[in-house]
């Protein structure tokens, strides 16, 4: 479902920087629907990636045979990241606050962590760069506290500051798509409102999992199931050994 | 005057105890095989660079050859966790130093260093925890625009190890398909050790001289070492092991389950060919398709 | 949809009179069918930006469209001076400000600019007289060693000119034998023109993706303009016209000579199909030889 | 004689950083006798050149075929000269002073300047990064004057102050190669001294094209005329056409 939503953002022949799981098997579907000219750029170098498996990591050998363009990772990151030519970025992250700012470094203290994660990797320079971001996370209430343990890559706003007085070009995170919901960033206070609910679901279950006073659109979306056609790509072509699908 | 030697006698001439070590390949030409002669030959208080730690460092980590960690991503992409890391972090058995930048910062880190420049810029980490985690990324004021812009200080490792498709004896090597920062970590290295899946006459280097990614004069030695990378991938050589990726896992999870592997397919081998030997079917599995293209025209 | 248009096509929608414009190429592939193409449209009060000027700045210079000149080596290799350049300096006939660097100042500038980073660092230019005749040439300090280092400013071209020996026709183009700072020009700039000696299905460019210098995401028009870059060469195309080069110092010297060169082959051809008729045998003389390398293998 | 000369400076397996002309002679005739593993390094991009003809310009497609590397000019000026892998840099000038700092830029005032010559080019980072620097110019009263009209390339003081003091890492011009004679930088002042004459030529016919006090060694060395060999691969083999050799 979120990938399939997640699909739906996707405008043909925009430039998307891809991370692994969830948002490469949203851009593939996005690739074999509505945009077929959708250019996937991965931090390993990979540009114009048309992978024919799906990749178990964002260096799979399937990103390079056949791809446009194959580039050393200081050009990934300073000539298409840092010069603003990549118009989506996805991110997701162990927590995702108010302002969509988000933690894939430690659960707990920095020092002495209760769980060490992975740490950035690209998430801190997408986030600054990408000309948009779309965050994809479960929902939950230790997924989206009031406060963050740590915060990796900027959101909309950081410890009181906006993008624009933090100096950051891109837009920053735009919309988060959970498994219940979309968030969409308020385009003045920067703060996530929940602006569609999936079928079945209640504002009462968004709110319960998010871990501060969530706000709500007054007019709120219902999000459209994932067709027939979306779910067979998905289940049958793009992720057939189940490995990002639940 | 040929610089071909052996993995045993590279490990040994090029890698010292404290030395600060760099084996890169961004999920690409990660050379195992120069890990696991590391771990051999029980190299200690090294400080290991690399973007992603992957398997190999965490193998490192748990036979106790690392003092300090440098890095910004540590997992096992698609499969879970480095748990030999996280049980040094987080209990600190054994104990580790972390350093910790984001891809860019590791890059740029790398950059400097490659161009003997103490520091890097970029436009990143404004907002961010990182620069409260590691003091060592600063700003510097743009002396045309005023702007505030991150820095990075310059990363020189004592030695570096690079794998490669093919090169000559005097270590003049070819990469194709990822690149990762390879080229930037042996510039900015002391020492650069290149092992190879083929080792090929000068004549071939010449043919396609676009294709070089490291010049011979800044190689110390070239080991050859086919299937050296397993279970990291060389294109068109073989693929990615990801079935040995989803196992580190549970091997990991389990500190008896990673000695044993360490005993088995570290300890237990001598080399590499014995390494294959204990993994029959292996290069059957994994090698890789051919999908060749065509030459391109050198002549005036 | 094909990005591929006509030179006239391409320099009537991308080059505006005042554009800063790069033709950038250095030695190899220097785009001569696009400058002239910009004589013939008399286009006025041009930026112009190279690290050497060569031949074809020094024509667009005495046909009047240059304002100012930025470069960093303004001669003609081996055969003598670029004579258009210097009456305009030494006599101001017609008048040109000049902004000068050194190669890798000027190289810098470009890896900033594609960089988007408002400077570029390096360890250049102390005890000399360049930063005295450039302002632009200034200093930072090192945060983390407090050491000067020389900075330059970013360039970002209005437009940049590319040539490349191949490319589809969205402009994912490839480049073997030199390849100058063309890479860092292109990203550079706010409007891309690649010039391309063949068209090729974009088959051919996924068929070796690492010989691919300029995606085609950034740019805006495709010319297909076999020998374009005569006088230059393309490498594995044609050689360079050194017989040409020599000739120039006695054509510059006299600007009645090069107004009657211009006359008769840029104002008095419509385009290259034309200049190429007008000289017969140039092709014989210097297509190249065949000298193709060998594919590599990029299967899994 | 002067390419002759400049040859026998080259040690085996050494990477030299090559100039059109002169300099281009000097290292080929060097690979043809005592350094045939020398490395041509050019800043067009080609790393280990092995030219077929003698190339006019630095960026000849002979110095790409058969090449070890070819690289981008930023690598080429950031990886090899500013990483200190240059070992000898080759330069020339309109104008060379008593401590070897070279004008490639104008003569007259650089705002209005009599003659316009070509400028830095790649001359300024040599002249700061190649372990050493090999000038050659031919002797001349305004080739070699008192004072320089502009300083492009930095020598062994420059207005007062040592390269150490301006923190180059390069030891800088060590020796200037003439058409009748050989300087040296003096270890301590860094002043240019004539340390040996060629056959025939007098100290004092030295010190009259010379526009300072030209120091002299107790001790000149004569240098040896160019051999048989030496002459026959200059005008035979490597420059048949004569476009450098007189």
């Amino acid at each position: 479902m979120m990938a399939a939503v997640a699909a739906r953002e996707l405008q043909n022949g925009e430039v998307v920087f891809v991370g692994i799981g969830l948002p490469n098997l949203a851009c593939n579907l996005a690739r074999a629907l509505q945009a077929p000219e959708l250019v996937l750029i991965y931090e390993s170098g990979a540009v114009g990636a048309v992978p024919e498996r799906l990749p178990v990591s964002i260096g799979d050998p399937s990103l390079v045979t056949g791809s446009l363009m194959v580039c050393s990772m200081a050009d990934v990151f300073q000539l298409f990241l840092q010069n603003g030519k990549i118009e989506v970025g996805f991110l997701g992250g162990a927590q995702v606050d108010r302002y969509g700012n988000i933690n894939t470094t430690v659960i707990g203290n920095y020092q002495k962590p209760k769980v060490r994660l992975p740490g950035s990797g690209g998430a801190a320079e997408i986030a600054v760069h990408a000309q948009r971001v779309l965050i994809i996370s479960r929902l939950n209430p230790r997924a989206f506290p009031a406060e963050l343990d740590f915060l990796t890559s900027p959101g909309q706003r950081c410890k009181g500051q906006s993008r624009r007085a933090l100096g950051m070009p891109g837009a920053g995170p735009v919309k988060v798509i959970t498994d219940k919901g979309i968030l969409e960033s308020d385009p003045v206070s920067g703060e996530m409102v929940l602006t569609a609910i999936y079928p079945g679901v209640t504002v009462e279950d968004v709110k319960a999992n998010v871990g501060w006073d969530l706000r709500v659109r007054d007019q709120l979306d219902l999000v459209t199931a994932p067709s027939f056609v979306e779910l067979d790509l998905l289940r049958h072509k793009l992720d057939p050994q189940k490995l990002y699908l639940g | 005057m040929t610089k071909v030697v052996s993995m045993q006698a590279a490990i040994a001439a090029h890698v010292r105890d404290g030395d600060t070590v760099v084996i890169e390949g961004f999920t690409h030409l990660i050379n195992f095989a120069a890990g696991h002669e590391i771990i051999r030959q029980g190299r200690k208080n090294l400080t290991l660079c690399r973007l992603t730690p992957d398997l190999i460092y965490d193998q490192m980590i748990a036979a106790g050859c690392a003092k300090k960690l440098v890095f910004s991503w540590a997992g096992n992409p698609g499969a879970g966790s480095l748990h030999a890391f996280r049980r040094a972090v987080e209990k600190g058995t054994p104990p580790l130093e972390i350093e910790e930048y984001s891809h860019f910062g590791m890059v740029a880190r790398m950059s400097a260093g490659a161009a003997r420049l103490p520091f890097w810029v970029m436009r990143n980490y404004m907002g961010t925890d990182l620069p409260v985690a590691n003091p060592r990324i600063r700003t510097v004021t743009c002396p045309y625009t005023g702007e505030v812009l991150a820095t990075v200080p310059a990363l020189n490792p004592d030695v570096t190890i690079i794998a490669a498709q093919r090169a000559d004896q005097n270590g003049n090597a070819q990469v194709w398909g990822l690149l990762g920062v390879q080229k930037e970590a042996a510039f900015a290295s002391k020492r650069v050790i290149v092992v190879v899946e083929e080792l090929v006459d000068e004549s071939v280097i010449r043919a396609d001289p676009n294709r070089t990614l490291i010049p011979g004069m800044i190689v110390d030695a070239v080991v050859v070492e086919p299937w050296g990378c397993h279970p990291s991938y060389a294109q068109g050589h073989y693929d990615r092991d990801n079935d040995f990726y989803v196992a580190w896992e549970d091997i990991s999870r389990d500190p008896a389950k990673l000695e044993q592997y360490l005993k088995d397919y570290v300890y237990g081998v001598k080399d590499r060919a014995e390494y294959l030997a204990k993994n029959p079917g292996l290069t059957d599995r994994l090698k890789a398709k051919a999908q060749v293209c065509a030459g391109v025209n050198y002549g005036f």
